[in-house]
């Protein structure tokens, strides 16, 4: 599993061609659209064409020459970046020539190129490191002395930039400028004494600055959260989507040894496509921080069994009192698995009326990518829901009333401070308040059973993004202390409830699932995927 | 040089018991098929064109998240001829057994053991298939890609801070 | 006072005649072993060192060197080899395997054999050379004078524990520098630096 | 050719004693008794287990159980650069450690299509290394059995020679043991200074070692008594088995790579393969005393063979650059740095290449899958095809007979677990 695009199909979203040309590459002859960019032309055709400044997500400028290649009829060699595909064009990406300049512009590139490898952030991810591996491999020819610049230059809340390293590719400028949209970075002065630094007036603050890192081909621009945290190539890499907003853009989560050091986007045209906000790479660190490790009964820490008795004894006791008497919280953060489980073992087996919806609060939004609803699943939650969900407020009017004597709350996330009215939620007035959680907060703390539930870095699953996109997510790490997954957990508490519900795996919840939903008719669980060192993943790029 | 093998091979096995034939960096291989795992190598073994007395090798290869997953290797060679062959049989994961080739060559026992245990490919007609690298105790089979590295399984520990 | 001084020469004699007979049980598992059989031959000759014959018996033996990795299958084995020595017993872990497993972190092998059985000296190296084990066996014999090896302490601490007839309660042992390299022996009796 | 000392008619006859049924007094009726050797056993060279039921002294039934020292050597290769993987070649024959440096170095080489790019020294060093090696597995072998069988002054002998050996590799490669010498594409540096002088006089004075030796061991009627005859393989048996190295070659079978399949320039030494005619215990001894004298003879023709040039590949692809350059300059800097981090890139493919290893035929079956480490790195360890057959051989044996037997079986833990 590749973790970047290093070669980029012919433009996929693009409109139906109104005709083709005919190219011939490396003595091959191929159909492309016409206008097709010539570099993604060759790359697509499994030639190897390097390139710093093109990125696919961007606009070509053309100033890295890394991408000459030999076209018949052309006078010098030209930058296929920068090359709209023409009829009966005829290029050759490996002849002699073509290798020499691409040798050459290596050699150039790496003159003023500091000796930072051992002590710099992108090392083993860094496409400078790759070409000249790949296309160059030849010993300095020139000791010349390396023109100084800045080291280390505070750009902004989130990045520090290294103006030796710079390769002045200009990825990071068109970031700004084309996927968030302002203007804040600059190139300054010329020839090897040019630079990159924060346009006149503005710091690097736009809420996509961290993509400026991904796209730099070297480690010039470095994230202040992921500085030295860790060497790159030690770090595996694990497909997943991002859970901090509806949007649900596609990650990798960067782990080593059960710990998460950072989220980088994973290219999905659909949904994000190479991007991602900042809020979101930093949904992460909650992953590590006052997790819920080992299950609680009456505020201490107990075994399963016992918490699982214990917390079937209550639910059992209200039961008993007549199903209406228990009500159940889903959470628009938790996956398709575990509210699926809930709504099985509550509708089906238990026949519970009163079912409630949680989520976390609205927030900011824009016309990028993040939406203003922050729960990664409220699309899921409502198709498994079906109508039956009422709001935080009916809970805490039911709650007043007396109406429901016991709780179960799968996924704590916005119970409380949900909205203006659960603030004064009165769960001190409940029977029984059974609660799955990933954190330690205040409906544990209130709780009589609170139950470690695994986050959603830690399991198998699916979440629905806003545009009805059932999309999967890996296990990166083990679970935190004791957690174990919401559909696992109900189970049990369904087998202990007396219920016929019994999930081997959360393949299972998936399969019975979407042959039952419509919303997840047609869904791929896939196949499992090893975490892949990225030392072995060749470079991101 | 050993090129013959597959010729004989191709000769004699046309039902489509042979799904492929190659050649690299001057090891001959077959990909035979599952059912015809056995007879394939008695006649390897027997032919007087090949006579693959010697048992060599036989391994496991997890080819994680591709069909079949799992291919069983066997290396033969032929002390008389000095020529070798490789042979692959294809196992699904979903149902991981091939026929034992101890009758063939009684050397297979501890190989298809060692495949067991490390891969949990089972050999149908094995006279002892039980761990041999690994302790009965442990659960899972440790080379399949999917087994974490250091995942441990202990027998016995100190009680933490005793000195004992 | 008298009593005590002279109980406490008494040890003091009694450990230096048991630091000059170590018997040895090599448990003898991996490549380690090679650099053992060195340290036996006549080059190294750990004979100078009064840890002269291997005892292939644990009953026979009061210092078990444990050669070479470790694996999980191996533990049972080698805790019950450990529980028939007689008391006072010590432990020698020779090689980074039987300390910490060294470069063979797995699912099969035993991040050090202090897992199973305390420890007294550790050697490192893959494996060590064997000036390193005599200068082990050094360390360890100037660990027996001051009684600090681990089942020694565990029986004063029984001791003491019968004396008082109050609970017995073992702190747990931690390994001193060494001090006094070139130290006279006799010198070595008297208790030296390090965390008690 | 038969190296072995005596035609096997005369042989089989000392002290009037062929076959264990001879001590079967009728009127001793023993009911089976379990017997249990090692994990941890004087003889079972620390790591196997047999689990036996015995009658009387005799072995009715044998299972021998091996594991003990699992070390995961393909586990650890599948998380390791190709170039990392040697460390754990080191350790898997640790008596003859260079041995398993060739074969692996080879096997990678052979994946990377450019055995033949490799220079003539690093190939005559390889084969020298190598030789010496094989000494040191031998020496090792037969002091140990012959201590086990009591004879404790030739282990003294054997291992006083082998420190010689040791110290010179020593020389060459800073360990004494786990040498690591071997690089993919050549060797890490080339052979000290005043090398061959050292090493032509340490043949000479092991050639010594070697003439006392056979005189405490050869006639000696307690030593023949316990091998003469004793765990006897048939040439059958190897090839059912898979059993090759000395062990075949005492039954006659003249199976060696070196000599069927020439590897480096070992086609360019005159040297012979020794079999026995029995297959007993004593074979083998006799076999391994011989091979020790021929790996002299292909020493001392190395010597005079190798002349001196590179002793790597001139790939900067594959051989690390200077290290001058590396602080010096951002393009060898860069190179370093993809090499030890992400480790030489091997092309997709799978690979068999097999060596003569101081057991027999050392396999190494690698799959690789384009990056830098290997997808599967299995390696055909020679005593685990040896020690399989144990349970077949005990069976009609005394107790006695397993300490030689076993022991020249040569099974070393670390490469029959791995």
């Amino acid at each position: 599993m590749s973790t970047g695009p290093v070669t980029t199909p012919p433009a996929p979203g693009a409109p139906p061609p109104v005709e083709t040309v005919t190219v011939t590459i490396d003595g091959k002859t191929h159909q492309f659209p016409k206008g097709t960019n010539l570099l993604e032309a060759c790359n697509a055709t499994g030639a190897n064409v390097p390139f710093f400044c093109y990125h696919p997500g961007l606009s070509s400028p053309a100033v890295c020459r890394q991408c000459l290649v030999e076209v018949k009829g052309q006078p010098k060699p030209v930058p296929s970046c920068y090359t709209p595909v023409a009829d009966k064009m005829e290029v050759a990406t490996a002849s002699p020539k073509t290798l020499d300049v691409r040798r050459q512009m290596l050699e150039f590139t790496l003159v003023n190129h500091p000796i930072d490898c051992p002590i710099c952030d992108k090392a083993g991810e860094c496409m400078l490191q790759k070409h000249y591996f790949d296309w160059d491999g030849k010993l300095a020819r020139n000791d010349g002395i390396k023109v100084k610049k800045a080291k280390v230059v505070d750009l902004g809340p989130t990045i520090v930039l290294d103006q030796e390293r710079c390769i002045l590719c200009t990825r990071c400028i068109r970031v700004c400028d084309e996927v968030a949209g302002v203007h804040q970075l600059e190139m300054s002065k010329r020839g090897d004494r040019e630079l990159l630094g924060v346009a006149p007036g503005h710091k690097l603050d736009n809420p996509y600055s961290l993509n400026t890192v991904d796209v730099c081909p070297v480690g010039a621009l470095t994230s202040k959260d992921f500085r030295f945290a860790m060497r790159a190539w030690e770090l595996y890499a694990t497909p997943s989507v991002c859970t901090g907003c509806a949007t649900g853009c596609n990650t990798d989560v960067h782990s080593s040894r059960g710990r998460i050091y950072r989220l980088v986007p994973r290219v999905n045209e659909k949904v994000n496509k190479h991007w991602m906000c900042d809020e979101g790479r930093m949904t992460y660190k909650a992953v590590h921080t006052d997790r819920l490790a080992a299950p609680m009964s009456e505020g201490a820490a107990v075994e399963w069994d016992r918490a699982l008795d214990d917390a079937t004894r209550r639910l059992r006791t209200v039961l008993d009192q007549g199903p209406g008497r228990l009500g159940v919280v889903f959470n628009a953060t938790s996956p398709n698995e575990d509210l699926y489980a809930l709504a099985k073992l509550a509708f089906d087996h238990l026949g519970v009326g009163k079912a409630y919806l949680a989520g976390r609060d609205q927030g900011w939004s824009d016309k990028i990518l993040v939406s203003a609803d922050k729960n990664p699943n409220t699309a899921g939650a409502f198709a498994i829901g079906a109508g039956r969900l009422k709001t935080l407020l009916d809970l805490a009017n039911d709650l007043k009333s007396g109406a429901i004597g016991a709780l179960l709350v799968v996924g704590t996330d916005g119970v409380l401070v949900g909205d203006k009215a659960s603030a004064t939620m009165p769960l001190d007035k409940l029977e029984a308040l059974v609660v799955l959680s990933t954190h330690k907060n205040a409906v544990t703390q209130a709780a009589h059973v609170a139950l470690p539930l695994a986050g959603w870095a830690e399991l198998d699953g699916t979440f629905t993004n806003k545009l009805g996109m059932v999309q999967r997510v890996h296990a990166a790490i083990p679970p935190a202390g004791d957690a174990l997954a919401g559909w696992d957990i109900l189970s049990h508490l369904a087998h202990k409830l007396g219920a016929t519900m019994d999930f081997q795996s959360a393949k299972a919840v998936f399969t019975e699932a979407s042959s039952k939903l419509p919303f997840m008719k047609g869904a791929e669980w896939g196949r499992g995927v090893r975490p892949l060192q990225l030392r072995f993943a060749n470079s991101r790029g | 040089m050993s090129q013959n093998v597959l010729e004989r091979l191709k000769a004699q096995f046309t039902g489509g018991e042979l799904l492929d034939t190659g050649s690299q960096h001057g090891d001959e291989w077959a990909r035979i098929r599952r059912d015809a795992w056995v007879t394939v190598a008695t006649f390897l073994r027997d032919d007087p064109a090949t006579k693959m007395e010697m048992f060599t090798d036989l391994t496991v290869v997890d080819r994680f998240a591709t069909e079949p997953r799992f291919d069983v290797v066997l290396h033969l060679y032929s002390v008389s001829l000095k020529q070798r062959v490789r042979l692959y049989a294809g196992v699904p994961e979903e149902d991981p057994t091939l026929e034992t080739l101890v009758p063939v060559w009684a050397g297979a026992n501890w190989f298809e053991r060692e495949a067991y245990d490390l891969y949990g490919v089972r050999f149908k007609g094995h006279p002892d298939l039980r761990r041999i690298l690994m302790y009965p105790e442990f659960v899972g089979h440790p080379l399949r890609k999917d087994y974490p590295k250091e995942k441990r399984q202990p027998l016995v520990r100190r009680q933490p801070g005793s000195v004992d | 006072m008298g009593a005590d001084f002279v109980t406490g020469k008494l040890a003091d004699v009694v450990n230096w005649a048991r630091k000059f007979s170590l018997f040895s049980y090599p448990f003898v598992t991996a490549c380690c072993g090679m650099e053992y059989m060195s340290v036996a031959a006549p080059k190294y000759d750990i004979a100078r060192f009064g840890a002269e014959f291997p005892r292939f018996s644990p009953r026979q033996a009061d210092l078990m060197i444990i050669v070479g990795t470790i694996t999980e299958r191996q533990g049972p084995a080698l805790r019950r080899i450990y529980d028939q020595m007689c008391e006072p017993k010590w432990v020698i872990a020779f090689g980074v395997c039987a300390s910490t497993g060294g470069f063979y972190q797995n699912y099969s092998t035993m991040p050090g054999a202090d897992q199973v059985v305390p420890v007294d000296v550790y050697i490192p190296g893959c494996p060590p050379r064997p000036e390193q084990v005599l200068d082990a066996l050094v360390l360890l014999q100037e660990r027996i004078q001051r009684g600090e090896g681990h089942s020694q302490v565990v029986l004063k601490a029984e001791a003491l524990a019968k004396k008082k007839g109050g609970e017995y309660d073992v702190p747990a042992m931690s390994i001193k520098p060494r001090t006094d390299h070139l130290a006279a022996l006799p010198s070595a009796t008297k208790p030296t630096g390090g965390e008690g | 050719m038969d190296n072995t000392l005596a035609p096997p008619q005369t042989r089989r006859v000392v002290m009037g004693i062929q076959e264990p049924q001879d001590f079967d007094a009728p009127e001793l009726p023993t009911e089976p008794l379990p017997l249990n050797m090692g994990p941890s056993h004087p003889a079972m060279h620390g790591t196997v287990r047999m689990v036996l039921e015995v009658e009387g002294e005799k072995i009715s039934s044998a299972d021998v159980q091996i594991g003990y020292l699992h070390r995961c050597f393909e586990k650890e290769s599948e998380f390791a650069t190709w170039t990392q993987v040697f460390p754990y070649t080191d350790r898997l024959n640790y008596i003859s450690p260079m041995l398993n440096n060739v074969g692996y170095a080879m096997a990678v080489e052979k994946l990377l299509g450019i055995t033949n790019q490799i220079p003539e020294r690093a190939q005559y060093i390889r084969v020298i290394v190598g030789e010496m090696s094989r000494i040191t597995d031998h020496m090792t072998c037969l002091g140990a059995s012959a201590m086990e069988l009591g004879a404790f002054t030739v282990f003294l002998y054997m291992l006083k020679a082998r420190e010689w050996l040791f110290e010179l590799i020593e020389e060459v490669c800073g360990a004494r043991l786990t040498v690591s010498y071997l690089r993919i594409g050549g060797c890490a540096w080339d052979l000290p200074e005043g090398f061959a002088e050292k090493l032509r006089s340490i043949l000479e004075r092991s050639k010594g070692v070697l003439a006392e030796v056979s005189t405490l061991l050869d006639r000696n009627r307690i030593f023949r008594d316990r091998l003469d005859g004793i765990g006897v393989v048939t040439q059958q048996d190897c090839l059912q088995y898979g059993i090759t190295g000395p062990v075949a070659r005492s039954t006659g079978l003249a199976y060696d790579v070196r000599k069927d399949a020439p590897y480096l320039v070992y086609d360019r030494f005159d040297f012979d393969v020794p079999v026995g005619s029995v297959g007993d215990n004593f074979d083998r001894y006799a076999v391994r005393v011989e091979e020790m004298k021929q790996s002299m003879r292909i020493l001392e023709q190395a010597l005079q063979q190798i002349q001196p040039g590179p002793v790597a590949v001139n790939d900067p692809r594959i051989i690390l650059p200077a290290k001058s350059e590396t602080y010096n300059s951002i393009e060898a800097m860069i190179a370093h740095f993809k090499i030890i981090m992400d480790g030489i890139h091997v092309p997709p493919g799978e690979v068999y290449s097999y060596t003569e290893a101081g057991n027999g035929e050392l396999g190494f079956y690698l799959v690789s899958d384009g990056t830098g480490r290997p997808w599967k790195c299995r390696v055909r360890p020679p005593c685990f095809a040896a020690t399989a057959i144990l349970p077949e051989l005990l069976k009609g044996l005394f107790i006695a007979d397993i300490v030689p037997t076993f022991g020249l079986m040569n099974m070393i833990g670390g490469e029959c677990d791995r």
